[in-house]
């Protein structure tokens, strides 16, 4: 009894050349294009951006450490697929099928390799990890962040350096801290989920309501940058846009101090 | 060869597998999916309440510990009953089964029906989670005095709005009372801690810790039912939320066993049903398992 | 079949099928496990002042029971080893869900806001209340609360 | 060709069954589990193209914020004249994700596949249950009915993301569009987790109980042991989302205080009664949700091992480690929730402890991976259009799997978690791999279910336009991740740093619709086949499983023998016989003279 094929193609092998090359083809874009586009990022600035923390070049050679490794098995896999599609393809393997099984000598092969470097890839960065989230400073807080539907309110000490007080200094979505000087916020939410994410300082932490999350860090280089809400917090999420402004430790207290008096002309 | 899609059932045969009936495998699957449910109420009960920092003795929300022991009595009597039917079904003998089958729905019913009392009890004392808010307090603070005042201000409109004219004698008591109340300490300008404290205890005093001695004074709104002032129950919001979901789950699982054993009073109980009774003996005992972890949990811790 | 079924060592799943008198026999052993999570309770419990005795016993009971349940009225014990396949490892992952819990939840009040500990729950004060009422505010109570006093 | 394919004709078989019930019993309240998979599968290709526009319009107004929609904008927001309202943009994207998961990939993987497939690649008539297993198809009704529902109540559809996160989900006051729509859309989800329910413990109990004569559990095809492991997932995991649900849905409707903290006011309103905490339902939302990523992952990597043996004409290589590597992701795949809370406020230390494991479940995925790599080398490689979405699924995987690396490592994803590097990774696994294999799945198994052949000139250019342009709309977003663009922003050139990546989205929004336009050639193929696809016989595949040797499509009862299993599913190119292929049915060839054997004789 004759097998029956589906499709067509697999009588006639007229054209099949051509088009089977097109396929393969096609998904030997996939590494090429993959590969260039992460080369033309940079070029495009549309990659990590500028870093100005003394931790977030940890964070970026931890980053460009895992693009290459997985960039390379990327590129060992994906072209090993289009090597088989071309060399196995029905009309051009003249050789029997290797009627075979697997290898249990591959299988742990291609398990205790990745798996070590999995583990390495765990270990390696721990210390990364403990520098931002856990290795607190102890010092006392140099600010308060909250964040409310939708802007951020930022609140300094006042004269007396203790938070909470009445001569604490207010000030809405506009940022601003000393450069080259430890900082570690007391981030709360007033509402809902916010995330105070500040791209230039690899930093970003949910703020929850009812907890006080302490977030720290050190800023190395004097500008102005955004601060970004990264968890959606309602409709206006997208306008919940704050200012950070990294400044010497002079313009830093004059600017505290000019804020302090425009507070107490209105109060 | 052609013929025999007529007739699968009888010629299909299949590869061995575990020494159950299909659906007794189903319904411990089922199980295994129910415990992870409960799994997750209990958990965050748990995690919840031993993370609070102040959570209600039973007899703060007027739990009755004797009444949720007389549940679980009756569930594991229902728990015999039902596997003394399956061991009747097995023999073969319908009208037995069937009159287990009875005490068993008996049963169930007399359990929901305690849980119904307690309930009510609840409600009655305004204990039970509402929007926006419920009457119950974390603290006799500020807002608390304030609804208070906002609740005794509402009864008053309400008895004055009949008209001056129409007020009976209970109106005007009940009036007195309310100015009575109004003239709290804690009601008044300044309150303090104290008085504020004093206010809620005379609104709703506290149970006792479990060992100590009971002292039975009635709060205000034992006395006066129509009076529902707000009252304070530290822990009380979590307390309520976490019981009423539990043991509600737990309600809704024993209504669904019961809706079972009513339809299975109208079937045949003989050898046939043995093993549905099975099955739904293992759904019922497992709802009995999960009493036996929740009244210690909800009652007696 | 099963006509030596008497013995607890048969596998037959059709074993318990005489056995009336083992349920009744469980049946007892519960309600007496019920009265002595009730034990705890009373005066001559030792451990008053610790409550945690008496959880752990509690559990330890109402595991005992939910064990005895499973082995005798689901006929747990006469079936084959499929039984631990469906029922260990919910159990563990029900254990485990509630530990990975208790980091976050369980120590939730560990960096709380100042603004959730000013509304936070607290024990009420009653000895305050109790020395002020006996000294000054006790003719203001006496008229509505004084007969139980 | 052996005797159990040579026997019994078709046509007149499927007469013989088709009409022993009314219409209504035969193809709407049907118990029979093929009608109920096609069910399964026309109802969630529906909603796929539901999902499908809102992810368009989610495009557009990333390409071309507050800019008029063109043709249908003025019919949905006259009052805005035509632009997309920040309120519409959240309700857009939260029910995208919610339709595509919830109503498109789990059950179209589960209902659809595992319905038509189980019972015939198991060699049973029917499932175990089959009552049960209509009511989970119809359990779905009312989720469709109530989420169809939430986009005409006040205040419009849920507008949380879908994960709900609490306490914007769960209080009134927090949007304005997380009132009725947000209640309607939890209902939703717990009937879709009713039916889940239903469908695994009846999954289980058929294939533990009614496998074929001889079908021993490793010589179940792939396919089957990831329904299997699904399965098992959905029936231990959904549980926790159900009771994370209905903890919601009490916060919503009866005032608990499960998800909030004390004092939390929301537009000046008290939001509850206090005690609970936001990360709790993160906690029990990603437990189940975590592993409903495997479930949407473990079916369509079983069907494309199905399909590459198949057209590779090769054993799958190495099947134990691949059964292995399925339990393994299951398995590991209950630990590693907490990843998604990296940056939430949850503990350092437990982050810790989730990212050792999280990065360990890369390795059953690469193994996998590697497998395939090992079953085309050697093969004759028939690049077929179920073949062609196999090969993009395997091509697509390797770049989500690797890119998942990035977020398992916990500093880099401090930077970016909730940008574009997640929606890259996220669409990489569920469209690049479980979508492309559930469209090389329907073009594989369609003769089956209809017995007529999809076209496959249309076939091969929906997959030209779906491979191009998918990968045109969503490699970019890594580096658009990269540079730190936040997702879920309604108009994120509000920010300085981004202005320049408008362009990008631009082209990127052309690519998607793009990909949206080629699936209406799917759809030309799908429906215009069932009346002009040419007819074809048992095994048009010449494959190996149980299904290719019952009649196409099969009758009520499924196969016109008792089928008898010798083997594994994937004996393709077996030198024990002349063709290339080997049915799990055939005798060995040694007892070849004795065709007619009676069923369960021997094996």
């Amino acid at each position: 009894m004759p097998v029956e094929f589906g499709p067509d193609e697999f009588k006639t092998n007229e054209r099949r050349t051509i088009v089977t090359r097109f396929w393969i083809f096609l998904f030997l874009l996939v590494p090429i294009l993959g590969v260039g586009v992460f080369l033309w990022a940079p070029y495009a600035g549309v990659y990590l951006p500028q870093d100005v923390s003394t931790h977030g070049h940890k964070i970026d050679h931890l980053f460009t450490f895992i693009l290459l490794l997985t960039g390379a098995v990327f590129i060992a896999t994906e072209v090993v697929l289009v090597v088989f599609m071309w060399r196995y393809d029905r009309e051009r393997n003249q050789d029997p099928v290797k009627f075979t099984h697997g290898s249990h000598n591959l299988e742990m092969v291609w398990t205790i390799i990745p798996a070590a470097t999995l583990l390495f890839i765990a270990i390696y960065q721990m210390n990364a990890w403990a520098e931002v989230k856990i290795d607190r400073p102890d010092i006392p807080p140099t600010l308060k962040v909250t964040a409310r539907q939708f802007e951020w309110r930022l609140q300094y000490p006042g004269p007396d350096g203790v938070l909470d007080t009445r001569d604490d200094i207010h000030t809405v979505n506009d940022l601003h801290i000393p450069v080259n000087e430890q900082i570690l916020i007391h981030l709360e939410s007033d509402d809902v989920l916010h995330s105070f994410f500040l791209p230039n300082l690899r930093i970003k932490q949910d703020a929850v309501p009812g907890s006080t999350i302490p977030v720290w860090f050190r800023a190395t280089e004097i500008g102005a940058f955004d601060l970004v809400c990264a968890e959606l917090c309602g409709w206006g999420h997208y306008k919940m846009k704050g200012r950070l402004t990294i400044e010497s430790r002079e313009d830093f207290e004059n600017w505290l101090e000019q804020k302090r008096q425009e507070q107490e002309a209105v109060q | 060869m052609a013929t025999a899609g007529h007739a699968h059932s009888d010629s299909f045969q299949y590869q061995p597998a575990l020494p159950i009936p299909n659906g007794k495998l189903c319904m411990w699957l089922f199980l295994s999916t129910e415990i992870m449910f409960f799994a997750a109420l209990i958990g965050t009960y748990i995690v919840i309440r031993f993370g609070a920092p102040v959570w209600p003795f039973s007899h703060e929300v007027h739990l009755s510990e004797p009444i949720g022991a007389f549940n679980t009595f009756v569930l594991i009597c229902s728990s015999v009953s039902v596997v003394l039917a399956l061991e009747a079904s097995r023999a073969n003998r319908a009208g037995a089964a069937k009159g287990w089958i009875a005490t068993t729905l008996a049963l169930g019913v007399l359990f929901l029906g305690v849980k119904a009392y307690e309930y009510n009890a609840k409600f009655g004392h305004g204990i039970y989670p509402a929007l926006p808010r419920s009457r119950m307090y974390e603290k006799p603070d500020l807002y608390f005095a304030s609804a208070v005042r906002q609740r005794i201000q509402a009864l008053r409109a309400e008895i004055n709005a009949k008209g001056a004219e129409n007020l009976t004698e209970q109106d005007q008591q009940r009036l007195q009372l309310l100015d009575e109340i109004a003239a709290d300490p804690a009601l008044g300008p300044d309150p303090t801690r104290a008085s504020l404290t004093a206010l809620a205890l005379r609104i709703m005093p506290l149970g006792t810790a479990p060992g100590e001695e009971e002292s039975h004074h009635a709060g205000l709104n034992d006395e006066h039912p129509w009076l529902k002032l707000p009252i304070v129950v530290p822990g009380g919001n979590m307390w309520a939320s976490t019981y009423f979901t539990l043991t509600g789950f737990h309600a809704l699982h024993v209504l669904g066993g019961l809706v079972v054993f009513a339809l299975l009073l109208f079937m045949r109980l003989d050898a046939g049903k043995a093993n549905f009774i099975e099955n739904i003996g293992l759904y019922w005992h497992f709802v009995d398992i999960v009493w036996i972890f929740l009244f210690p949990l909800l009652y007696l811790f | 079949m099963s006509a030596n079924a008497s013995g607890e060592t048969v596998v037959d799943p059709h074993a318990a099928e005489h056995g009336i008198g083992k349920y009744i026999a469980v049946f007892v052993a519960l309600i007496v496990l019920t009265g002595a999570s009730f034990f705890t309770y009373s005066s001559l419990w030792p451990f008053h002042d610790e409550p945690a005795v008496g959880r752990l016993f509690m559990m330890a009971v109402s595991c005992t029971k939910a064990t005895l349940v499973m082995l005798f009225f689901m006929h747990l014990k006469w079936e084959a080893n499929w039984k631990y396949v469906l029922t260990v490892p919910p159990a563990i992952m029900a254990i485990f869900i509630m530990l990975a819990l208790v980091p976050d939840i369980g120590l939730r009040y560990r960096i709380a806001s100042p603004k959730r500990r000013a509304f936070m729950a607290e024990p009420l004060d009653v000895a305050s209340v109790e020395a002020g009422s006996h000294a000054a505010d006790n003719g203001d109570q006496q008229h509505e609360t004084g007969g139980e006093h | 060709m052996s005797a159990t394919i040579a026997h019994g004709h078709e046509g007149a078989h499927g007469d013989a069954h088709a009409h022993s019930g009314s219409f209504l019993t035969t193809y709407v309240f049907s118990r029979d589990h093929k009608v109920i998979g096609i069910q399964f599968l026309i109802s969630t290709l529906l909603w796929f193209v539901v999902g499908g526009l809102l992810a368009l319009a989610v495009r557009w107004q990333l390409a071309w914020p507050w800019a008029d929609m063109p043709i249908v904008g003025r019919m949905l927001f006259s009052a805005e004249g035509g632009q997309i309202s920040p309120e519409f943009y959240t309700m857009l994207f939260t029910m995208h994700a919610s339709v595509m998961i919830f109503f498109v990939i789990i059950p179209i993987l589960a209902g659809a596949f595992g319905n038509f497939l189980i019972p015939l690649m198991i060699g049973a008539e029917d499932m175990a249950f089959p009552t049960l297993n209509m009511l989970s198809y119809w359990a779905m009704w009312p989720a469709f009915i109530l989420m169809t529902a939430s986009f005409f109540v006040e205040g419009g559809a849920a507008s949380a993301g879908w994960t709900a996160y609490t306490p914007l989900a769960s209080v009134h006051q927090a949007a304005p569009a997380s009132g009725t729509g947000q209640t309607l859309w939890l209902l939703g989800l717990i009937f879709v987790g009713i039916s889940s329910m239903m469908g695994s413990v009846n999954y289980m109990t058929t294939i533990i109980q009614m496998r074929a004569p001889g079908m021993t559990m490793f010589r179940l095809p792939l396919t089957i042991w990831a329904m299997f492991i699904t399965a098992v997932l959905q029936a231990f995991a959904l549980p926790v989302l159900t009771a994370a649900l209905f903890m919601q849905v009490l916060d919503r409707v009866l005032g608990t205080g499960f998800f909030v903290p004390e004092g939390l006011m929301i537009n000046n309103e008290t939001a509850g009664a206090g005690g609970g905490q936001p990360l709790l339902w993160q906690h029990l939302f990603w437990f189940y949700s975590h592993p409903a990523v495997y479930i949407m992952i473990l079916p369509a990597m079983g069907m494309v091992s199905d399909m590459i043996a198949t057209f590779a004409r090769k054993p799958i290589f190495g099947y134990k480690p691949m059964v292995y590597a399925i339990a393994g992701i299951a398995g590991l795949g209950f630990i590693v929730w907490g990843h998604h809370m990296f940056m939430s406020g949850m503990n350092p230390y437990l982050g810790m402890t989730f990212m050792l494991a999280t990065m360990m479940i890369a390795l059953p995925s690469a193994i996998k991976v590697f497998n395939w790599l090992g079953t085309i080398w050697g093969g004759k490689i028939e690049l077929t259009t179920p073949m062609l979405f196999s090969l993009a699924f395997v091509s697509m995987f390797i770049i989500g799997g690797l890119s998942g690396i990035f977020m398992a490592a916990t500093p880099v994803d401090l930077f970016i978690h909730d940008t574009y590097f997640i929606v890259g990774h996220i669409h990489y696994v569920l469209f690049g791999s479980s979508a492309f294999a559930i469209f090389g799945g329907i073009y594989y198994w369609y003769p089956k279910m209809f017995g007529r052949m999809m076209n496959e000139t249309l076939g091969k250019i929906h997959f030209l336009l779906s491979f191009i342009f998918f990968n045109g709309t969503f490699f970019t977003m890594h580096i658009l991740g990269a540079g730190g663009f936040p997702r879920r922003l309604a108009d994120p050139y509000h920010y300085e740093a981004f202005k320049h990546m408008q362009p990008m989205n631009q082209f990127m929004t052309i690519c998607a619709l793009g990909m949206g336009a080629a699936q209406i050639i799917f759809a030309i193929n799908f429906f215009g086949s069932l009346f002009f696809g040419k007819r074809v016989g048992r095994n048009p595949w010449r494959a190996n499983s149980l299904e290719w040797q019952a009649p196409s499509p099969p009758g009520h009862g499924n196969f016109d023998f008792q089928p008898v299993v010798y083997r594994g599913p994937y004996e393709f190119n077996s030198p024990e016989v002349d063709e290339d292929y080997y049915p799990q049915t055939q005798p060995p060839p040694e007892k070849g003279g004795q065709e007619k054997q009676k069923e369960g004789e021997q094996h």
